[in-house]
């Protein structure tokens, strides 16, 4: 029973049917709105600052004490500024792509327990719907790419097709390891069963899927579609003012989404001792999106077709044969020991990975033209 | 069915992040892969030389500056040492030290800024050039403390130097000297071993060694391209001869050679700096030269290994206060002869870390 | 080509943006917090003593430019009086030139920076304009003497030295110092 | 330390190869005829002895009567050095031929003289203004320009 639930109940005591069925719906909406534009305003801001560090600056300081105030001020120019359409472009699609790459990450938010309870709608697919949702951003962002009528929006738009489609399949191999842990698709129920966080069950699948989701999330090192340094801004290249801040918005909504989503599917969610549920739920998302940055500020961008043999040639290998250890595990160990399982899971991931920084050949050379 | 597919143009520059100026690259596409590359120049084009013509010797030397603006003091340098060839000047010693330290601390400025911005090319976000900003910003102050400018130095006369270094000077270009090993170690713990750079860089962007003497490559590119050739020590100028020093050579001629023999140059600089700290006498700053010179009629083509490669001028005298002819010889001109021949078959990443690679520098070749 | 080394290239890196993460931040905040610039600074134009030029327009001569005009014309004492001395700094390239070669010393180089200006016309500066005021003090360019009274310049190879010493003190949390003016 | 060739030496060697090539041989340089400059340049890049195989330099000088094209050649592998000239006498239209298939540093070196000299390098494959726009009026680098 999720507390929208007891909501409902409570008003449909007194209020009519569909009165008492809208309105909790709509109260759950706003509330993850909220939730979603606070947390991105939040994250700019931290990772603007957390970036500075690593790279010996001070960071955005002027707005507001420390400078907190940085994102609404960004905000207020973005929205004030021109939207200038290219002359030559498809002026629908050009408006219609970012609504398409902002709305699915508002969706994937409805299936987040940020508390015990705390969750719009809980799904019995709830992971399957994740997977499902979070990969139509990616149809938006073709669409500004190709609305554009600019070259390096094109080159972009189709770089992000051979990142998305390779990168699900990994991404999705390895929920699949915790799906079967678990035994059910539903996040609360992922979030209940892990007394043990499974990332210490599962680091493989972890390591998978954390770097699967930073290529879906277009993030350094796999932030191939807008390399400011080759293709400038990518499909985003032909926006400005409030539709820019739109994609702006998708892009950090999703870097939150998928911190969500890694906290509840490995990081045991909203669980944790001492503190109320949804401050450790923040904590967690905090933390991953930290490493996220510090990886940004370090590591060096792939090539296109290193990118796609990173995907082909090692991740999903590695993933389906963590899928079948996992899944060997969980028919054959038995449950009381999980010590056991995570001594041999750690090894496992070792050997992997030793194997495959030996055996396996990144990328081509150059191409006879 | 067939899918049909054909080649297009992707025109990159003159505004685009990491051209390093003006610079316009007409790019044929096949997908990624890059069938043709023809470069566009001339965003940058102010008559240097024309402008020359009409200027005294001395009045050229702030030109001079405007050429390479990430390595102000080596075009000085080389400006003035072939004025003073075909002058026939003598320089003093403590004049020919002082040139020597402030060329071999530009080198290291600019190399930091090659390499900063190569690595920025690559995808790094801007971190390690940061870092490296850091200790250029030292070097910085220390000829800002010298000449009084941070950009255009504008410090070399003919037969000297304008001022002798101040007090503060040598204590804190010490410091620099003992320090900066130890962040060119920190930079090979950054990256050297980065596996996403080394699988970027390494065999991208070949150069081979017979193309790379017969386009007459020069400075880092030639010799990442394994040519033992160092203008400072196989054309000795000023006194490079009473230095100990060595000249890294890399094997293949690909992006990571080139970013590696910048790195090794700059500790071997730093060796140049011990050395000359150590030797530098005291005397006079500047030779005796009329305000208007007159050099003899004559000819002189007067080069030095700058930081980016071989920086020649050609002067021709005729015996008037400005020179009849002033041609400047641009290193990184000449070193993107090959960028074509580097870069096809290529993806449009490679594209732009072999530029990058190559440290150019637009006002040195639009001039 | 291959990832030989595991991972562990990146990992130092990491290592490596983690500790410089803990290093104090060399960014300074520039209007509240200046740095003591160089003595022999070219900054500002020009600074010109009216008293001790006797117009024999060598730094015009100098210029490579051409930037600077006078007109003189000769005075009681068979001496040049400076009608019109002017300066397009617009045009200036702050070689340092004009003030080498002044025989005199009456120009210096100036100490400020801050030389922003609306209008293109501002650039143009006459006479009066040149002269030494609050604003703009003489620097010690090829001027020792001047040179020797100057603060010392504030290196960032000091880092961890105060500004009267000649460093620049870096500390690890700039922002505790409260600015004036905060504003949004 | 590059040492200088031996101006005489080489001019001697030319006019033995190639007879009536060798228009003057002044202090620094070897002048030779403008129609005879290619096979002059692969002699002194292909002959033992001389093996020119690096090209400095190349630049064209306005000396009113006369355009000069100047090529610093070097020898990487005997480090030793030569200057080149050549005149061109027509000032309407000066024509070299060009070196490139030779040194092809000249690639961009020739293009910039063409731009900003008005010299024809005949043989270069990409013979169009570098600097300057296409549609440039005349040549700035002449001396009688402006």
């Amino acid at each position: 029973m999720t507390l929208l639930e007891q909501f409902q109940l409570w008003l449909a005591s007194m209020w009519p049917d569909w009165a008492a069925y809208i309105t909790p719906a709509i109260v759950g909406i706003l509330v993850i709105i909220i939730f979603v534009l606070t947390m991105v305003m939040v994250i700019i801001y931290f990772e603007r600052r957390f970036m500075a560090r690593f790279q010996i600056r001070l960071g955005p300081n002027r707005c507001g004490p420390e400078g907190i105030l940085q994102p609404i001020a960004d905000a207020i120019k973005v929205l004030f500024k021109e939207d200038i359409v290219p002359a030559k472009g498809d002026k629908l699609v050009h408006w219609i792509a970012p609504i398409v790459v902002f709305v699915p990450i508002l969706m994937i938010f409805a299936v987040v327990p940020i508390h015990k309870g705390a969750i719009l709608v809980d799904l019995n697919v709830g992971i399957v719907y994740v997977v499902a949702i979070s990969s139509l951003s990616t149809v938006g962002i073709y669409m500004a790419g190709w609305a554009a009528n600019n070259k390096y929006a094109l080159i972009s738009a189709l770089r992000t097709i051979a990142q998305m489609v390779s990168y699900e399949l990994p991404v999705v191999l390895s929920i699949l390891g915790v799906v079967l842990m678990v035994g059910s698709l539903s996040m609360n129920q992922i979030v209940d069963s892990q007394s043990i966080p499974f990332i210490l069950l599962q680091p493989l699948g972890f390591i998978i899927f954390f770097l699967g989701t930073l290529a879906e999330m277009n993030r350094c090192p796999f932030d191939l579609l807008e390399a400011e340094s080759e293709i400038i801004a990518g499909y985003h290249i032909e926006y400005s003012g409030m539709k820019f801040a739109l994609f702006y918005l998708g892009e950090y909504g999703h870097a939150v989404a998928y911190s969500c989503i890694i906290t509840t599917l490995f990081l045991s969610g909203w669980r944790g001792p001492l503190l109320p549920p949804i401050i450790w739920f923040l904590i967690k998302i905090m933390v991953v999106f930290a490493l996220i940055v510090w990886i940004r500020s370090t590591i060096p961008r792939l090539r296109v077709d290193q990118l796609m043999a990173f995907a082909w040639k090692c991740m999903l290998p590695m993933a389906v044969i963590n899928l079948f250890i996992v899944a060997a595990e969980v028919l054959w160990l038995p449950e009381v020991f999980p010590w056991i399982m995570i001594a041999v899971n750690f090894a496992f991931a070792c050997a992997l990975v030793l194997l495959w920084s030996k055996l396996f050949v990144l990328g081509g050379g150059r191409v006879e033209v | 069915m067939a899918i049909k597919t054909e080649p297009f143009i992707l025109n990159m520059g003159p505004q685009h992040p990491s051209t390093h100026g003006v610079f316009r690259m007409k790019v044929t596409l096949d997908g990624e892969v890059v069938v043709d590359v023809e470069p566009v120049i001339g965003y940058l084009h102010r008559g240097i030389e024309k402008l020359a013509e009409g200027r005294t010797y001395t009045q050229n030397i702030p030109f001079t500056d405007r050429l390479d603006y990430l390595a102000s003091m080596t075009n000085n340098f080389a400006y003035v040492l072939a004025v003073e060839k075909l002058a026939g000047i003598k320089v003093p010693e403590r004049v020919e030290y002082l040139r020597i330290i402030v060329a071999e601390m530009m080198r290291i400025s600019s190399h930091l800024m090659a390499v900063g911005f190569f690595l920025n090319d690559l995808g790094a976000m801007m971190t390690p050039m940061l870092y490296m900003f850091r200790e250029r910003e030292k070097l910085l102050d220390l000829f800002d403390m010298v000449c009084g400018q941070r950009l255009t130095y504008n410090y070399m006369r003919i037969g000297g130097v304008s001022q002798d270094i101040p007090d503060d000077f040598l204590p804190a270009l010490k410091r620099f000297v003992a320090e900066m090993p130890g962040f060119i170690d920190e930079y090979d713990q950054l990256l050297a071993e980065n596996e996403i750079l080394l699988v970027r860089t390494k065999g991208v962007g070949v150069l081979p060694k017979d193309l790379a003497i017969n386009i007459a490559a020069s400075g880092p590119v030639l010799r990442a391209s394994g040519v033992d050739w160092d203008i400072r020590r196989d054309d000795t100028y000023s006194i490079y001869d009473r230095f100990d020093f060595d000249i890294p050579i890399g094997n293949v001629g690909d992006c990571y050679d080139r970013y590696w023999v910048r790195m090794q140059e700059m500790s071997q600089s730093i060796r140049i700096l011990e050395q000359a700290i150590a030797q530098l006498p005291e005397g006079k700053v500047c030779a005796d030269v009329p305000q208007l010179l007159r050099p003899p009629i004559g000819e002189v083509y007067g080069h030095i290994e700058a930081p980016k490669g071989e920086l020649g001028f050609y002067l021709v005298s005729d015996n008037s206060i400005s020179p009849y002819r002033f041609h400047i010889r641009p290193p990184t001109l000449i070193n993107l002869t090959a960028l074509k021949d580097m870069v096809i078959g290529w993806k449009v990443a490679d594209l732009i870390i072999t530029f990058g690679s190559m440290d150019v520098c637009l006002g040195e070749i639009d001039r | 080509m291959r990832f030989e080394r595991y991972g562990v290239g990146i990992a130092k890196g990491m290592a490596l943006t983690l500790r410089n993460f803990f290093r104090p931040p060399i960014t300074l905040q520039y209007p509240e917090d200046k740095l003591v610039i160089s003595r022999r600074l070219r900054g500002n134009e020009l600074v010109w003593y009216p008293d001790r030029c006797t117009g024999c327009a060598t730094c015009a001569k100098s210029c490579p430019q051409g930037n600077i005009e006078i007109i003189t014309h000769v005075g009681d004492s068979n001496n040049y009086v400076v009608d019109k001395f002017e300066v397009d700094t617009g045009r200036c390239m702050f070689c340092g030139l004009c003030v080498e070669s002044c025989p005199y010393e009456a120009l210096f180089m100036g100490l400020g920076y801050e030389r922003a200006q609306y209008r293109r016309g501002q650039l143009v500066l006459s006479k009066e304009e040149l002269q030494p005021s609050d604003i703009r003090q003489p620097s010690g360019y090829a001027r020792p003497k001047v040179e020797q009274t100057l603060p010392r310049q504030s290196l960032l190879i000091n880092w961890d030295k105060e500004k009267e010493e000649g460093g620049q003190k870096l500390s690890p949390l700039p922002m505790r110092k409260r600015r004036k003016g905060n504003g949004l | 330390m590059t040492t200088v060739f031996n101006v005489e030496y080489a001019a001697k060697k030319i006019i033995e190869a190639f007879p009536d090539s060798v228009a003057v041989v002044v202090k620094v340089a070897v002048v030779v005829n403008s129609n005879s400059l290619y096979q002059v340049a692969e002699f002194l890049k292909d002959t033992s002895g001389f093996e020119f195989d690096y090209l400095n330099n190349l630049t064209a000088v306005d000396y009113i009567d006369y355009f000069e094209v100047v090529y610093n050649l070097n020898s990487l592998e005997h480090n030793h050095s030569l200057v080149l000239k050549t005149r061109c006498y027509d000032r309407n239209r000066p024509v070299v031929p060009s070196v490139i298939s030779l040194w092809r540093a000249a690639d961009y070196q020739e293009r910039e003289i063409y731009d900003l000299m008005g010299i024809t390098f005949e043989g270069h494959p990409n013979l169009k203004r570098l600097l300057l726009w296409e549609g440039f009026m005349g040549h700035p680098l002449r001396r009688d320009y402006l």
